[in-house]
């Protein structure tokens, strides 16, 4: 049992504990040590990553209780990748976060690390009702952050958004009690091996919660008819908090992947694929809806906005083609796009501190001060985001395409996100032509210029989509094994097997 | 176990019992929220005592030595509920309810 | 029995629904109580119904499934602190709103944005 | 190596050149020729090899996954293009140098143009097709950033944007082709792609390839009809113009067809596609350039023309067309680039573009004028020019071409007037800016000669237009001929090149454009008049006009969808649920398993009924919201009591625990809320939400009753039989909470810190007024803090403290535990609030909520993580027996500590929140200091 | 003097000394260890919760009183009954009490006895605290429900808190 | 006996829940309806160790203290509503 699977835990939980204890102090020693908390987090990531690459499954046994009784975390490749990706996401965000948002509210850093802290959970996890448990930490921090800042813009997208995931909790339950009264377990390698063995009249209940789960993960990851809230959420939250919620989409996607390959995917007996059909289906017309909200976005945050729910359309397809290169691609446009529409949030939001009281509206502005290197940052960060080359969207829509085999399912997917990507290419280019280009004469009275860290983070997370191209290889390589892995349910079964009780020292 | 014990225990529960439910006609019957007052405060509160002593008598009848913690809440309703009745009868006053027109006297004004 | 308890669940969970697509923050907020009510039953459920069946080792001959109690348990608690945040939200919109319509108030139709170029024509 | 640097050093220039930006324009212009130099120099030596047919091969892995290599080719057909780019776009730098002014930013102008430069190269390059697109979305932006460089002109960023959207769109399509291509070989590198020219044109999905590369090559390439771009990239800064519209972007996709010529050529639909886009392209070419009074314009207009030239040669299926093809790419590129700079030095010198002010130039600047004379002529076709030889080919292919009957007229007859048209755009460049009279309000007056070195590109370029015209088969003859073998796979056929070929058919055909031209020009008022009457259609506009008629249907549609209601978003998941699951209940029905119903006795069912009529009593009297929350109690009392009833005593004390806090915090908030719901849904609307509720509801009694009615099996019994030695428990539920699944429990007492921190966050700088009084037109009373509750508030808290303690205590063991301990804490002291006030309670508490909060979590932590020490997993518990005089034999467990953190949390958290509410009354003016928070 | 030892309300220690031996199964060395410490240490934490603290004099009256009130407790809720049973309409009214005693807790344990005996609730407790309003069912005279209040409960009371 | 006792008290004790949330969906007065809670609540008690007699447990002896303690300050807080409006201040 290797004890640094926790780590990704507990090193937010303390650290946010910290946080807790010194709301009052002096707001340098605050942001240091929430820093730290971060990047050691990052650290800790990346040893994960390290230690899931061997391709084996890893599992901690929370009271060391073996499984299917106790808790267990489970790190296998995708967990590590979604850690790290968080990781890396949350410390450019943090970092930006350390410029001024965080002195609206003495909660901010703890909450802050709080939601990284039921992400991680939630990516770990090896148990259905832990699961809804991480959801609920990561959501009642995402509320609290959610209301960060100063205003009362956001506060109806904020009510919106807890009251439908409120409603998301309570579907929640309400399918984990279907898929327990049938199965009698919770621990996911436990029901992967019982759900096939359901006995035909249970079988509907057990379908029912499965397709409850879901929608319950179409709210999180904002499928079509669940995705309304997302813009104005997202596009209200401060720079930072929207940063990070461009991972919280993600959760959704990494729920959908873990338990529709795991529990009801290819070996689930009569639910095989359950949903499967549904979710292209309804990834295709979230991406089209995306692609039109970006078209008609008036601002700029809306506009990256929509985005997400591109992304979420893009990502979701994929997956639903059911395929291990469907997954792959996925998860390589995954690590794109969250880096990518975290870094737009950022930029963003630097772009509107320097127009004036036109903000990020797309109209006539004065002239900002940093236009070029703000206008290299967007460039970049757009022609990743619509998937051009030579940035890292292009080849994680490029791995997308190739996952299809010839039949109706490609051209749908081609043609819808081949189109899209000429739609949003016409929203970026007129966008960033009008925001940057169509100036008046005069300077904005306020002198905000760019400090370094916000400078750095935004830049960072933009510039990921260079990394990414530059890691092409080994990325590719990682999310092919990784999707091998996730095919390869029989090996996840395993971790009932494994001997994970220790015989302490 | 000894019949003497088992007809004080039965009595006790139906006092209790008829109590609880007398307290309960009388918020049902009573004409204003003031007589209203009267019935839960005293007969129900009586009544949940009368149970609950019952069931001390009934689980000490059992053999398990005398199980005391029940008459805690006994306590604590007798404590509670003129309070309870007070500020409820304080609400009902500054909404200035509607009376029984026999009533003599006049709340007063909150 | 299992009758009666199954319309209570259907009860509570269309009261919730019902409440929860009302537009007031306030029964919204009730509604989702209710719903929450109804699926905590549900989830207790989920181990069956029985009677004297306390998971006390020792109270009693046979157990009810422990498991449904503590996950309804924490399901509870969970619940608990995500309606004081709704409450305190729906205060906040009607801080911020001055009232407690779900939406704020109406929303007025977005500012169209300046026609790029086409203007000066 | 060589290949991959070629492609590279242009982009380590653009890095590199804006650092030379400070050092003047000259020191930049220096800096910016390196690596083209340096590209020249490195691919000399590969000559002798080329030209003979040979291919020069680099291949670096780099992502196999998608069949992406870094892999380049240099053969015959890329050497010739990438001499076009190299050499002209040397020139260009030069030229540039003149023509910036010198307050403009000069250096992004250099990087943007060597970053082209790079994914030109890129482009004819590479050997592998995903590589060779990810080079040409490439051109396409930084394109867009060259045409926009001057981005305060409303013109430049339309331009730019337009041809963005149709390259970048071209390309989207391009990349489709080449997938669809890499599927059928299984392949991207070229030269297995060139091997499997049969398969792929035998194969099912070959049409939709061909047309998606083709959309490709067209619309970079500026094909009719997504020509409209191109003159509009015209608002670029001449040396960007000429660049873009001789040597490289356009001809990207000439390239294109010629890199695939082998694969993709040959049938009939490549015939009809590429022939047939090609004529329109030259004729509306021509006619348009004829009618553009702006100088580039006609420049543009003619490209388009040459362009759709070079695609019909093409498309034409022959091997001697592609070869006057490839003669065509490099002729055109040499008199355009030329005349392109003649007209920048012509604008340059005289600040307008206006063919209808400038005038009579040649006395001004007869040097200028004669270089962009010999280019015109060339342009239009005369004798002795290099234009003329390429497009006598042109002429002898179109008379050859195989056409049924009547049709076979079509080529010829097109090839002559596109002839014609040329001839008279060529010659109304030469005489309406050289001759016919005097300049007409010129913004500079009077223009003179431009800088020496600015002439010098042009010179050299029409030099070779001249030596190519005279002495062909020396000048050019080897390169085409190494261009033609790799095009044609090896397959050259036989030509000659020569001045004259001797008077035959093509030669007449000269003749006849080149009178017929000449004629048309001197007759050119009549077709001015006529082609006034057609209003000039502005593409830019319409382009425009579409793009905000897309964005304006789309907002629309978005904000009727998004339209910001929570009652839609609410429904819509509802719904989604309750669809989801409705098909598999739907099979199901009325389903009662195995097990049957068991009997009901009455207390339970009265219970059960006035559940019922509770529960929907709080929705059907939702608007008066006080009784909604008395109802609400009632449900949330008798669901305790069926929690009692089926044998869950913790749960029961948690729900009830847990409703009252709840009721009290909904009270807190109704103070400030209005006390009555408004009717504000229509009643279909209403309808329509009973309906939903209704389904949703029968579904969960469907789905109940199915559930309770199975037999059922469960992990249960490893809880019951190991929480006494296990977790040293008898409360099995109590053991599962902070023992085996302990890891819940940090989680949700997490939940609990973090939602009373958010509430204090999102409370600390609300204002609200609170009504003056009630609903019905009370006014509050003044008794805050009525005397009989404050002395009976007094005594509670230490009973109630104990309770707790007793609870806590036995939690393990009996019902009970640190959480419904720490609600009665919290709930005796929100007693004290209640009847004592704020401000009082406060100073009686000694610590901030916020540490107790912290101090809970820290202890389920620690209690968590003391097991690691002894090399345990976290949260393993121990526990122990120990026996102590007098007090006797108790139990001391780990897991106690980690309750007491519950316990903690829940108390701090309950309050925080409580109290946040609170304190937002304007009567909880706080007098202490220490207090609370 | 038993406030230098930490019991600053004895009383109140010797309750929840008791109420602990009540909650524990049974009495044992451990309830007993457990109550002391309790009693001890419980009125120390809350002594800032109980500022105005009751000097009670006559504590062995308490009982004697608890003894009364209970059995009028009965005899009220029968009372009580017999009008909810019958079809005879009450004669309510509100009655005004003077009150003598002088200490919250003490008035409030005499109104708590009201609401708990006899056809009385008290409603109210004027901001003086010298007038108790109480809300009597059926009433013949008042005077005699106020002469009766007195015997029965206010004197007893004045003797425990003087 | 004893049972025949108890299921009489049950009876009883039901009926006078049902004749209690009567009085609270009638009203007619917001005070009423807190008074029938109040009742209620006490009603449960009653109910919760009359169920504890019948299944012979004492395990529900905390949830009825608990009941007494939590409704005493449900009912305080609801007049306190009534009459104050705000119930912490």
């Amino acid at each position: 049992m290797n004890h640094l699977l926790i780590a990704p835990i507990l090193i937010p939980l303390l650290g946010g504990i910290i946080q807790v204890f010194i709301g009052y102090a002096p707001i340098s020693l605050r942001r240091t040590l929430a820093l730290a908390t971060t990047v050691l987090l990052l650290a800790s990531t990346f040893a994960l990553l390290v230690l899931a690459n061997d391709g084996s499954y890893r599992v901690y046994a929370f009271g060391n209780w073996a499984p299917p009784f106790g808790i267990v975390l489970v790190l296998d490749r995708l967990a590590a990748l979604m850690l790290v990706m968080t990781a890396i996401l949350a410390f450019f965000s943090h970092l930006y976060a350390i410029h001024r948002t965080d002195e609206s509210s003495r909660q901010f850093h703890a909450l802050f690390l709080f939601q990284l802290m039921g992400l991680n959970i939630a990516f770990l996890t090896g148990d259905l009702f832990n699961l809804f448990v991480a959801f609920e930490v990561l959501l009642i921090a995402s509320y609290g952050l959610l209301m960060q800042g100063p205003g009362t813009k956001r506060t109806v997208p904020s009510l919106h958004y807890v009251v439908l995931n409120l409603t998301g909790s309570a579907l929640f339950l309400i399918s984990v009690g279907m898929i327990y009264s049938v199965t009698g377990t919770l621990n996911m390698a436990d029901l992967a091996a019982k759900v096939p063995q359901v006995s035909a009249e249970n079988l509907p209940l057990l379908q029912a919660g499965g397709l409850m789960l879901l929608v319950v993960f179409g709210l999180k990851a904002a499928i079509l008819p669940l995705c309304f809230w997302l813009p104005r959420a997202y596009g209200n939250a401060t720079a930072p908090v929207a940063a990070l919620f461009a991972v919280m989409t993600k959760v959704g996607f990494y729920a959908i992947v873990r338990v529709f390959t795991l529990i009801f995917g290819s070996g689930a007996g009569a639910l095989a694929n359950l949903g499967l059909d549904w979710l292209f289906a309804f990834a295709l017309a979230t991406l089209t809806m995306g692609v039109i909200g970006a078209l008609g976005a008036r601002n700029l945050r809306t506009l990256i906005a929509w985005q997400v729910i591109i992304s979420v359309g893009t990502l979701l397809a994929a997956v639903g083609l059911g395929t291990e290169e469907g997954t792959s691609a996925a998860l390589f446009y995954m690590l794109n796009t969250t880096w990518i529409v975290g870094g737009l949030f950022l930029v963003v939001d630097l772009i509107a501190a320097q127009r004036g009281s036109a903000v990020d509206r797309i109209v006539t502005a004065p002239r900002m001060h940093n236009r070029t290197l703000l206008s290299v940052l967007f460039l970049i960060g757009a022609v990743a985001a619509i998937g051009l080359p030579p940035l890292s969207g292009f080849f994680a829509k490029l791995l997308i395409l190739q996952s299809t085999t010839p039949g109706a399912e490609m051209a749908w997917l081609w043609s819808v996100l081949i189109g899209g990507s000429f739609f949003t290419l016409i929203a970026y280019s007129r966008a960033g032509s009008i925001v940057f280009w169509r100036t008046v004469d005069g300077h904005v009275s306020s002198t905000d210029r760019l400090s370094l860290p916000v400078t750095v983070a935004a830049g960072g997370l933009v510039s990921m989509a260079i990394v990414i191209v530059l890691l092409a290889g080994p990325i590719s390589a990682y999310v092919d094994a990784t999707a091998a892995q996730l095919f390869n349910t029989s090996e996840y079964l395993n971790v009932l097997n494994l001997p994970v009780i220790a015989e302490g020292l | 176990m000894n019949p003497v014990v088992e007809y004080l225990i039965a009595g006790l529960l139906l006092t209790g019992g008829a109590f609880t439910l007398i307290g309960a006609i009388g918020l049902a019957r009573m004409p204003d929220f003031y007589t209203r007052l009267h019935a839960p405060t005293k007969a129900t509160t009586v009544g949940v005592g009368a149970i609950i002593i019952a069931s001390v008598a009934y689980a000490s009848s059992q053999g398990a030595g005398i199980d005391t913690a029940e008459v805690l809440i006994t306590v604590f309703l007798f404590m509670t509920a003129p309070v309870s009745a007070n500020i409820m009868a304080k609400s009902a006053m500054h909404l200035d309810v509607k009376r029984m027109p026999e009533t003599r006297g006049k709340p007063w004004d909150q | 029995m299992e009758l009666a308890y199954a319309l209570i669940i259907g009860t509570l969970t269309a009261s919730g629904v019902y409440l929860i697509l009302r537009a007031r923050t306030f029964p919204v907020v009730v509604g989702l109580t209710l719903l929450s009510y109804g699926v905590n039953l549900f989830l207790f459920a989920t181990g069956r119904l029985v009677t004297g069946g306390q998971p006390i080792i020792g109270s009693t001959g046979e157990y009810a499934d422990p498991l449904p109690q503590a996950l309804v348990l924490t399901a509870i608690v969970i619940g608990f602190a995500m309606t004081a945040f709704a409450v305190v939200l729906a205060l906040r919109n009607q801080a911020d709103n001055e009232d407690d319509h779900v939406d704020g108030h109406r929303p007025a139709p977005e500012p169209r944005a300046e026609e790029e170029e086409g203007a000066s024509r | 190596m060589t290949l991959s640097l070629v492609v590279l050093l242009p982009f380590l220039g653009a890095i590199a050149a804006p650092l030379f930006a400070q050092a003047g324009r000259t020191a930049i212009a220096i800096a910016s020729s390196v690596p083209a130099l340096i590209a020249l120099a490195m691919l000399f030596p590969h000559w002798a090899t080329l030209a003979e047919g040979g291919v020069l091969l680099e291949t670096h892995s780099w992502l196999p996954a998608v069949g992406l290599s870094l892999s380049f080719r240099l053969d015959g057909l890329s050497l010739l293009f990438a001499l076009l780019i190299l050499i002209i776009g040397l020139l260009i730098i030069l030229y540039a140098r003149y023509y910036l002014k010198p307050y403009e930013n000069v250096g992004k102008f250099y990087a943007l143009l060597l970053c082209f430069k790079g994914a030109m190269l890129g482009i004819v390059l590479s050997s592998n097709l995903l590589l060779m697109l990810v080079f040409w979305e490439l051109t396409s932006v930084v394109s867009f950033l060259l045409i926009s460089f001057w981005n305060h002109k409303q013109d430049a960023r339309r331009g730019a944007r337009m041809a963005l959207a149709v390259t970048g769109g071209g390309g989207l399509a391009l990349l489709a082709g080449i997938l669809i291509i890499g599927r059928i070989v299984g392949s991207y590198e070229l030269d297995d792609v060139l091997a499997a020219a049969d398969l792929i044109k035998s194969h099912a999905l070959y049409p939709f390839a061909l047309t998606l590369v083709l959309l490709g090559a067209f619309t970079k390439s500026a094909q009719f009809p997504f020509h409209f771009w191109l003159p509009h990239a015209m608002q670029a800064p001449t040396p960007v113009s000429a660049y873009l519209h001789s040597a490289t972007m356009v001809k990207a996709g000439i390239f294109l067809m010629a890199r695939l010529y082998p694969v993709l050529a040959g049938t009939d639909q490549w015939f009809y596609m590429v022939s047939f886009t090609g004529m329109v392209t030259l004729l509306i070419g021509a006619y348009v350039a004829l009618f553009k009074h702006d100088l580039k314009g006609l420049l543009a207009h003619s490209t388009v023309s040459h362009l759709g030239l070079i695609t019909l040669l093409f498309g034409m299926n022959t091997q001697l067309a592609a070869v006057a093809a490839l003669f065509h790419v490099i002729n055109h590129a040499t008199f355009k680039a030329s005349l392109f700079m003649a007209a920048g030095i012509i604008d340059h010198e005289t600040g307008t573009r206006d063919m209808r002010q400038i005038n009579g130039l040649w006395r001004f600047m007869p040097h200028t004028a004669t270089l962009a004379m010999v280019a015109a002529s060339s342009m239009a076709g005369v004798p002795l020019l290099n234009g003329f030889l390429s497009k006598e080919m042109f002429f002898a292919e179109s008379l050859s071409l195989n056409l049924p009957g009547i049709w076979a007229y079509l080529p010829p007859l097109v090839a002559t007037l596109a002839g014609i048209f040329a001839v008279a755009y060529s010659a109304r460049f030469i005489h309406d800016v050289f001759f016919n009279g005097k300049p007409v309000d010129l913004p500079i007056y009077p223009p003179h000669e431009p800088p020496r070195y600015m002439k010098i590109p042009v010179e050299i370029l029409v030099f070779a237009c001249v030596m190519v015209g005279m002495f062909p088969a020396v000048s050019i003859g080897p390169l085409l001929h190494a261009a033609a073998f790799a095009t044609l796979d090896g397959q050259v056929p036989e030509y000659h090149l020569a001045i004259l070929h001797g008077f035959n058919l093509p030669l007449l055909m000269s003749f006849l454009a080149f009178f017929g031209g000449l004629l048309m020009y001197s007759q050119r008022q009549r077709f001015f008049d006529f082609h006034a009457r057609f209003r000039e259609i502005d593409e830019k506009a319409v382009f425009e006009k579409v793009a905000m008629w897309l964005e304006d249907r789309a907002a629309a549609f978005t904000n009727r969808i998004e339209n910001g209601s929570l009652q839609r978003y609410a429904m819509l998941l509802i719904a989604s649920a309750v669809v989801v699951a409705l098909a598999p209940i739907g099979d199901m029905g009325l389903f009662i398993g195995s097990h049957g119903l068991s009997p009901i006795d009455w207390p339970s069912l009265t219970a059960a009924v006035l559940l019922i009529i509770s529960a929907l009593g709080t929705a059907a009297y939702h608007r008066d919201r006080f009784f909604a929350l008395v109802l609400l109690s009632v449900v949330g009392l008798v669901v305790a009591l069926t929690f009692a009833r089926f044998s869950a005593p913790d749960l029961a004390m948690t729900q009830l625990s847990v409703e009252v806090v709840t009721i009290v915090l909904l009270m807190l908030a109704l103070y400030y809320m209005p006390s009555w719901t408004p009717i504000e849904t229509s009643w279909p609307r209403r309808l329509r939400d009973l309906t939903i509720a209704l389904v949703a509801g029968a579904g969960m009694t469907l789905i109940t009753l199915a559930m309770l009615t199975q037999p059922f099996e469960s992990i249960s019994s490893f809880f019951i039989a190991n929480s006494k030695p296990g977790g040293g428990g008898t409360n099995v539920v109590n053991v599962i909470l902070v023992d085996f699944r302990g890891f819940d429990t940090l989680g949700e007492i997490t939940v609990l810190a973090i939602a009373a921190l958010g509430i204090y966050a999102m409370l600390k700088n609300t204002a609200l007024t609170p009504p003056p009084g009630d609903g019905l037109g009370h006014p509050w009373t003044r008794d805050a803090h009525p005397m009989m509750l404050k002395q009976i508030a007094r005594p509670m808290l230490p009973l109630a403290l104990m309770i707790s303690l007793y609870i806590f205590l036995r939690g393990h063991n009996m019902p009970g535990g640190g959480f419904i301990a720490g609600l009665i804490t919290a709930v005796a002291l929100v007693l004290q609030y209640i009847a004592s006030g704020v401000g009082w309670t406060e100073d009686r508490i000694p610590f901030r909520y916020h540490n107790v909060i912290g101090l809970g979590l820290l202890f389920a932590v620690i209690a968590g993580a003391g097991s690691l020490a002894f090399g345990y997993p976290f949260l393993t518990s121990a526990f122990g027996y120990i026996t102590w005089p007098v007090v006797g034999k108790f139990e001391i467990a780990s897991a106690m500590v980690f309750d007491l953190g519950v316990y903690f949390t829940v108390v701090g958290a309950t309050l925080l929140a409580l109290v946040s509410l609170g304190k937002l009354s304007p009567h909880s003016a706080i007098k202490s200091s220490k207090g609370g928070m | 003097m038993l406030a230098r030892i930490g019991l600053p309300q004895p009383f109140l220690s010797l309750v929840l000394f008791i109420v602990w031996q009540l909650l524990s199964d049974g009495i044992s060395g451990g309830s007993i260890v457990m109550g002391l410490i309790l009693a001890w240490v419980l009125p120390q934490v809350t002594r800032g919760f109980w500022p105005e603290r009751p000097a009670i004099v006559k504590g062995w009256l308490v009982p004697l009183y608890i003894l009364r009130v209970l059995l009028d407790i009965v005899v009220a809720s029968l009372s009580v009954a017999r009008l909810v049973l019958s079809t005879r309409k009450p004669r309510p009214a509100f009655i005004s009490y003077p009150i003598s005693l002088e200490h919250p807790l003490a008035i409030t344990m005499l109104a708590s006895t009201i609401s708990l005996t006899p056809g009385t609730v008290s409603t109210d407790v004027s901001d003086d605290q010298r007038i108790l309003l109480i809300h009597a069912l059926d009433v013949d005279d008042e005077q005699d429900i106020i002469d009766t209040i007195r015997r029965r409960y206010e004197k007893p009371l004045q003797e425990i808190f003087q | 006996m004893i049972t025949t006792a108890l299921h009489i008290t049950i009876a009883m004790v039901t009926l006078a829940a049902v004749l209690n949330v009567f009085r609270l969906i009638k009203g007619p007065d917001a005070p009423d309806r807190v008074l029938a809670l109040d009742t209620l609540y006490v009603n449960a008690i009653a109910l919760i160790i009359l169920l504890g007699i019948t299944l012979g447990t004492r395990l529900y002896m905390e949830s009825a203290l608990l009941i007494a303690v939590m409704g005493f300050v449900g009912t305080v807080a609801m007049a306190k509503y009534l009459k104050r409006g705000s119930v912490i201040e």
